[in-house]
């Protein structure tokens, strides 16, 4: 039963889904297997957590006092949620312009990104980085490039430096599609195979670029085969199935930790906002609602809890109460960081060099 | 005249207008140019990340697609670099490539074939060869625009013989200035910044092209020059509007192009005024200011009455916290301040 | 019957090979079944005029009056001459810093290199290019960048704009493995594939960038698969096998021209000379002699000549004679090249800039 | 001091020889300061393309790989600018990557890692995480290197704000200034010149660092100051020796770091001689030189006698032909003259 879009610049792309929970009950079934409920509410709650954090960005932007630019990853939980599941916090990743999910998936504080995004002392980079740039060492989060493609050579790096010290640390790259029309994107695939480094390369393939639909600018869109050329293997995971990417991403994490070198995992999904700032893009014409509402019918959450209302027999109540208490902590968290001190306007000439402190 | 004047407010237009003449903003200056350059030379053709969406270059390609069509207003992939060699490629076979820039922080990522392709290969070849390439490249500040997405990067590419450099300031001077650089046939550096895009001014509508390498008086003084670039000229025009109510006679100069420099438009001013500012959009160290200063101390030790002064971005990565995105970026009262201190 | 290489960083790559050309002849009647003798026999003199042009260069550079870095490109000339068979004048071509070979087969007239090498006031680019930067606009040689990588962006240029004009003009892009691990091959496979464009990209995997074996840079060698990402067909061309060359080229050329778009093909050969200069590079340990002599027994030239006499059955003094003829011309244009006078030191200011001559 | 001397000829360093000091050319007290830091910091390794082979970046790796392993000498793909920031996520994790171009002009390829990475990685971050890499690169003059193998690049550099530029000239220096670099700690550019490497001079065998910042007086002199970088301290001090017989009395100051560079030593020279040459290797327009008098003219304008002279190549890409390439670059005798001109 498939889905027609009446227009857009992906419809080509767009196969059918059946979004009914139970009739993807057997899949989804069969790649939750090695998940407890405990996974797999922990799971919910971190996708619920990214959503929320978004939608508190969303509902105060228009203030004008988070003068950063917000490039949000609602629509895309799943795959943040679905691979930090398996990594530790000496894992290492790295994220890019799109970074919110990433991070608090990897573990940071909401507070402190609050922080961050409202350029304040205590933001995880001092207030310095903002949306497009958090680190925070203690997640293994070194530092994220808004440089498309950028993220992809630090996470190779990383992986190197885990490499040649024979520490266990996997790295993961998260990336757009956009990212692999980038040289850099193979120089990095080839040098990660050619060392066997311990790197998983995710590409979220939400199909577009700012407003450029993948079709503008690449002959195919089968971007699971990039890595092909050198040996690494590549899997597709259908939009938005945060069970499957669970279950790839582990199996690609373990090989990575297993000494077995690097795989690319493309996950099909769609960002719900504009590239840039809480707007819908349909608003200003840069892609028709029709696209959209299809993808609001995928929703990662939605269909997750779904699935583990309808098969895994988990009491709504439970889900709701998650969400509320997450809504609640989220709230506190914005609070907190919103009030927190600017930095002192000295903080500007800090940190060019680095000094040491001996 | 009305084609030198920098008018900071939209109302002064109005004169303009009831004069009977056109009065455009900077960014459709800039469209209108392009709509007739794509007119004009059937080898011109617009290549870009985002030429032909709804955002349009921040408005100056806006529409552009529907005119001329998708293949010479040209969506491109993410691949600066190797879209770069394929522009110049283009442009040694002879056509006339403008390739946009959203940031000119993007200019990194195709510095191999700028510097090592585009700005040599008419000198490699002897001559048979020469590369018709104008980069149209956009400062992009505030908001918290942050490290990567803020940077002014045209003064590196003054160290590079092979390529011209090019930052206009008004409505008129953007039209003309772009015309020029397409007609010049040399690889071009065409530098904007985004908070220009919104002046107003005098744009006849006829095709029009200024001299590559001439400097403007954007107001004459005697007490002390300000060579200005970009938007800094805006900043300076209102600097001194503000110190000639405190008898403060500022000449504001605006070289337009910087390379080549009108040298000699400066050296006659500040011999006169014997003190030199320079404001530009970019870090202090190594950059234009660097340049003017040294020329003019080569040309007549003695020209300075007081150490000229560059106003700059402080020589740190842009910060993305608002308190230190104000204290970072050099305002009218840095201006201001820094003339007073030298008179 | 395979052919044991000792040691040496290329062995597991070398697959055996047979040389006697009476066993090759029916893969290479079936080959050169299109081909008039003509067309051979031109084959055979444009490789031979590259060879005796380069060995020229040897017999000559320890005068270190010809102050050019050299690369030469003997025991490669299947390449060049088999693809350039099927150019015109108005077609493209792309060269690299081991350009000589490319040049000669498009047609450049052995006067004007050696004046260039010399750097002398007639030389292609009037001295100012040298080994590295020739160039010939009625040869189709817009200009030649000796950064690796950069001639494949300069020939996806050339092809668009041929392409934007309407023109039937094909682009041959020659580099060689190393170039594969620029980002740039990568960008511009996806830009030519994208948008159909007239280019065919010729890889000559001579298995080493400078002394680097190709094992060092890439977890495989197989370069021909890397456009298939972008739905690039690859071809492989065995060792030196210049009517395989032929064969494939001439496909992907008229498929270029007729609007299929981009092929690539890796054309697997080995370089006799050092990286640079006329040395051989075992006599300072970058490689093992018997690598060498095992790829001298595979000699293109020899090859051939050995099928056109005993296969075609054409005369062995016609072709001594196109030989001498060869020769006797060569150290015409060296002469000539060699006594043209010196530019003016004005010349150095000279073109960096263009300027108008309205 | 042996350890401040420019020796100009073989023969001089044998009187150190026989005062029992150690001489050893500036390539190998490279290789030496890179055994022993390889020695010394297990975070340390070499990366490049070809640091393994037998040319051994023009011999300053040689034989490196077999006392270290390929691991710790990489020999590396082509693909400058992916491998740069491979480079800067190892660094960021906490090794320390000496990065070797064989020309300079191979870091275009990677100024997107350079300039918007590694440059700002630890201001991004607030300072938690920051990135020692080295990046040597080498200038290569002659024979023909043409415009795209024999640039000087590092001009441009100034212009970045979180990066060092280092150019030592002696044997010495290099040994020094290259431990120094890695202890540093910060993203830093390591300059060379491939005319110096057989240079020879006292080398202490210990690890040792020199203050990064600090330049040198290679020759005290009253009547001019020559500040000079790389190759070009040998050459002004061949042009201190042949004026001296002409009663010209000429101070070279070696900066040895350009940033930070020790503007007071200059500053203090100019002073006293009131004359200034900047003489570099590398391109006139927007290089060292210009900041250089700038800075100066910025703390005196009396400062200056004469004006001061900037000793470059000029702004052309480098030509091929010999007779072109012997017009292109400066010499001795072009010191000479401009210090005849300026006495
Ligand atoms: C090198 C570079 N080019 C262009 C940009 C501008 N830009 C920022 S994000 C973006 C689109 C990235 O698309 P994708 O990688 O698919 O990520 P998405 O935004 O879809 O998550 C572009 C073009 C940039 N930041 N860096
Ligand atoms: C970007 C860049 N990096 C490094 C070099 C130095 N270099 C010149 S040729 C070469 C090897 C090229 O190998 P390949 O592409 O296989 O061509 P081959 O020399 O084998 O014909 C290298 C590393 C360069 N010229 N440009
Ligand atoms: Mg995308
Ligand atoms: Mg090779």
């Amino acid at each position: 039963m498939g889905t027609e879009i009446p227009a857009g610049a992906c419809k080509f792309y767009i196969e059918s889904r059946v979004i009914n929970p139970k009739e993807d009950d057997k899949v989804m079934g069969r790649r939750a297997k090695n998940l407890s409920d405990e996974n797999l509410i922990d799971l919910y709650r971190t996708m619920i957590k990214i959503r929320l954090f978004e939608e508190k960005i969303i509902d105060v932007y228009s203030a004008q006092d988070m003068r950063t630019p917000v490039h949000l990853y609602i629509g895309q939980e799943a795959i943040a949620a679905g691979v930090c599941l398996h990594l530790g916090p000496k894992d290492y990743i790295t994220t890019n312009h799109r970074s919110h999910g990433h991070c608090l998936a990897k573990g940071m504080d909401p507070k402190v990104l609050f922080a961050e995004l409202y350029g304040k002392r205590t933001g995880c980079c001092r207030g310095k980085g903002g949306s497009m740039h958090p680190a925070s060492v203690e997640h293994g989060i070194l530092g994220t490039s808004a440089i498309v493609g950028g993220g992809i050579a630090l996470a190779v790096g990383n992986a190197l430096a885990a490499n040649m010290r024979r520490e266990k640390r996997v790295t993961v790259a998260f990336f757009g599609d956009g990212a692999t029309e980038e040289g850099i994107f193979f120089e990095c695939l080839n040098f990660a195979s050619l060392k066997r480094l311990p790197v998983v390369f995710i590409c979220e393939n939400n199909l577009y670029a700012t407003n450029s639909p993948i079709t503008n600018r690449q002959p195919n869109s089968y971007l699971w085969t990039r890595g092909g050329i050198y040996d690494i293997e590549g899997y597709f995971i259908y939009d938005n199935d945060v069970l499957g990417i669970c279950q790839k991403a582990r199996e690609a994490i373990n090989k990575a930790r297993s000494g077995f070198g690097p795989s690319l995992l493309e996950c099909r999904t769609y960002r719900w906002k504009g590239h840039v700032g809480p707007e819908e893009d349909h608003e200003k014409g840069a892609r028709p609602k029709s696209e959209l509402d299809l993808w609001k019918n995928r929703c990662p959450i939605k269909c997750f809890r779904n699935y583990l209302i309808y098969s895994r027999k988990i009491r709504a109540s439970l889900l709701n109460e998650i969400e509320n208490t997450m809504r609640h902590s989220i709230d506190e968290a914005w609070q907190i960081g919103k009030n927190e001190p600017y930095p002192d306007q000295d903080e500007l000439y800090q940190n060019v060099y680095f000094q040491k402190t001996t | 005249m009305p084609w030198t004047k920098v008018f900071i407010e939209k109302d002064e237009t109005n004169i303009l207008q009831s004069e009977g003449l056109r009065v455009l903003s900077f960014r459709n200056a800039l469209k209108e140019a392009q709509a007739q350059i794509l007119t004009k030379y059937p080898e011109a053709f617009l290549m870009g990340e985002g030429v032909d969406d709804v955002g349009g270059i921040f408005g100056t390609t806006l529409g552009l697609v529907d005119q001329f069509g998708k293949e010479r207003v040209m969506d491109i992939p993410l691949a600066e670099n190797g879209m770069t060699g394929i522009a110049i490629g283009a442009a040694a076979a002879g056509m006339k490539p403008i390739f946009i820039h959203q940031r000119s922080d993007f200019l990194p990522m195709c510095f191999d074939q700028i510097v090592n392709h585009a700005a040599k290969l008419h000198y490699m070849t002897g001559g048979q060869v020469h590369v018709p390439l104008v980069i149209r490249n956009i400062i992009g500040r505030g908001f918290g625009s942050a490290a990567q997405h803020s940077q002014g990067l045209h003064g590196i590419f003054l160290h590079i013989p092979g390529i011209k450099i090019i930052m206009p300031s008004t409505p008129y001077d953007v039209k003309g200035l772009l015309i020029a650089a397409i007609e010049d046939e040399n690889p071009i550096l065409f530098v904007e910044h985004r908070w220009i895009y919104d002046y107003m001014g005098f744009v006849p509508e006829e095709m029009y092209s200024i001299p590559i390498g001439q400097g403007i008086i954007r107001r004459n003084g005697k007490d002390i020059t300000i060579v200005a670039l970009s938007h800094m000229v805006y900043e300076s025009m209102k600097a001194a509007i503000l110190l000639e109510k405190e008898g403060i006679d500022v000449e504001v100069i605006d070289p337009r192009t910087v390379k080549p420099m009108d040298e000699e438009l400066i050296f006659q001013s500040v011999s006169k005024t014997g003190r030199l500012i320079v404001a530009d959009v970019a870090c202090k160290t190594g950059g234009i200011g660097a340049e003017v200063i040294c020329k003019m101390i080569e040309r007549n030790i003695n020209l300075f009455k007081v150490p000229p002064v560059r106003i700059n971005f402080p020589d740190t990565p842009t910060p993305s916290s608002p308190v230190l995105e104000d204290a970072y970026y050099p305002t009218v009262s840095h201006l201001v301040r820094a003339v007073k201190s030298m008179v």
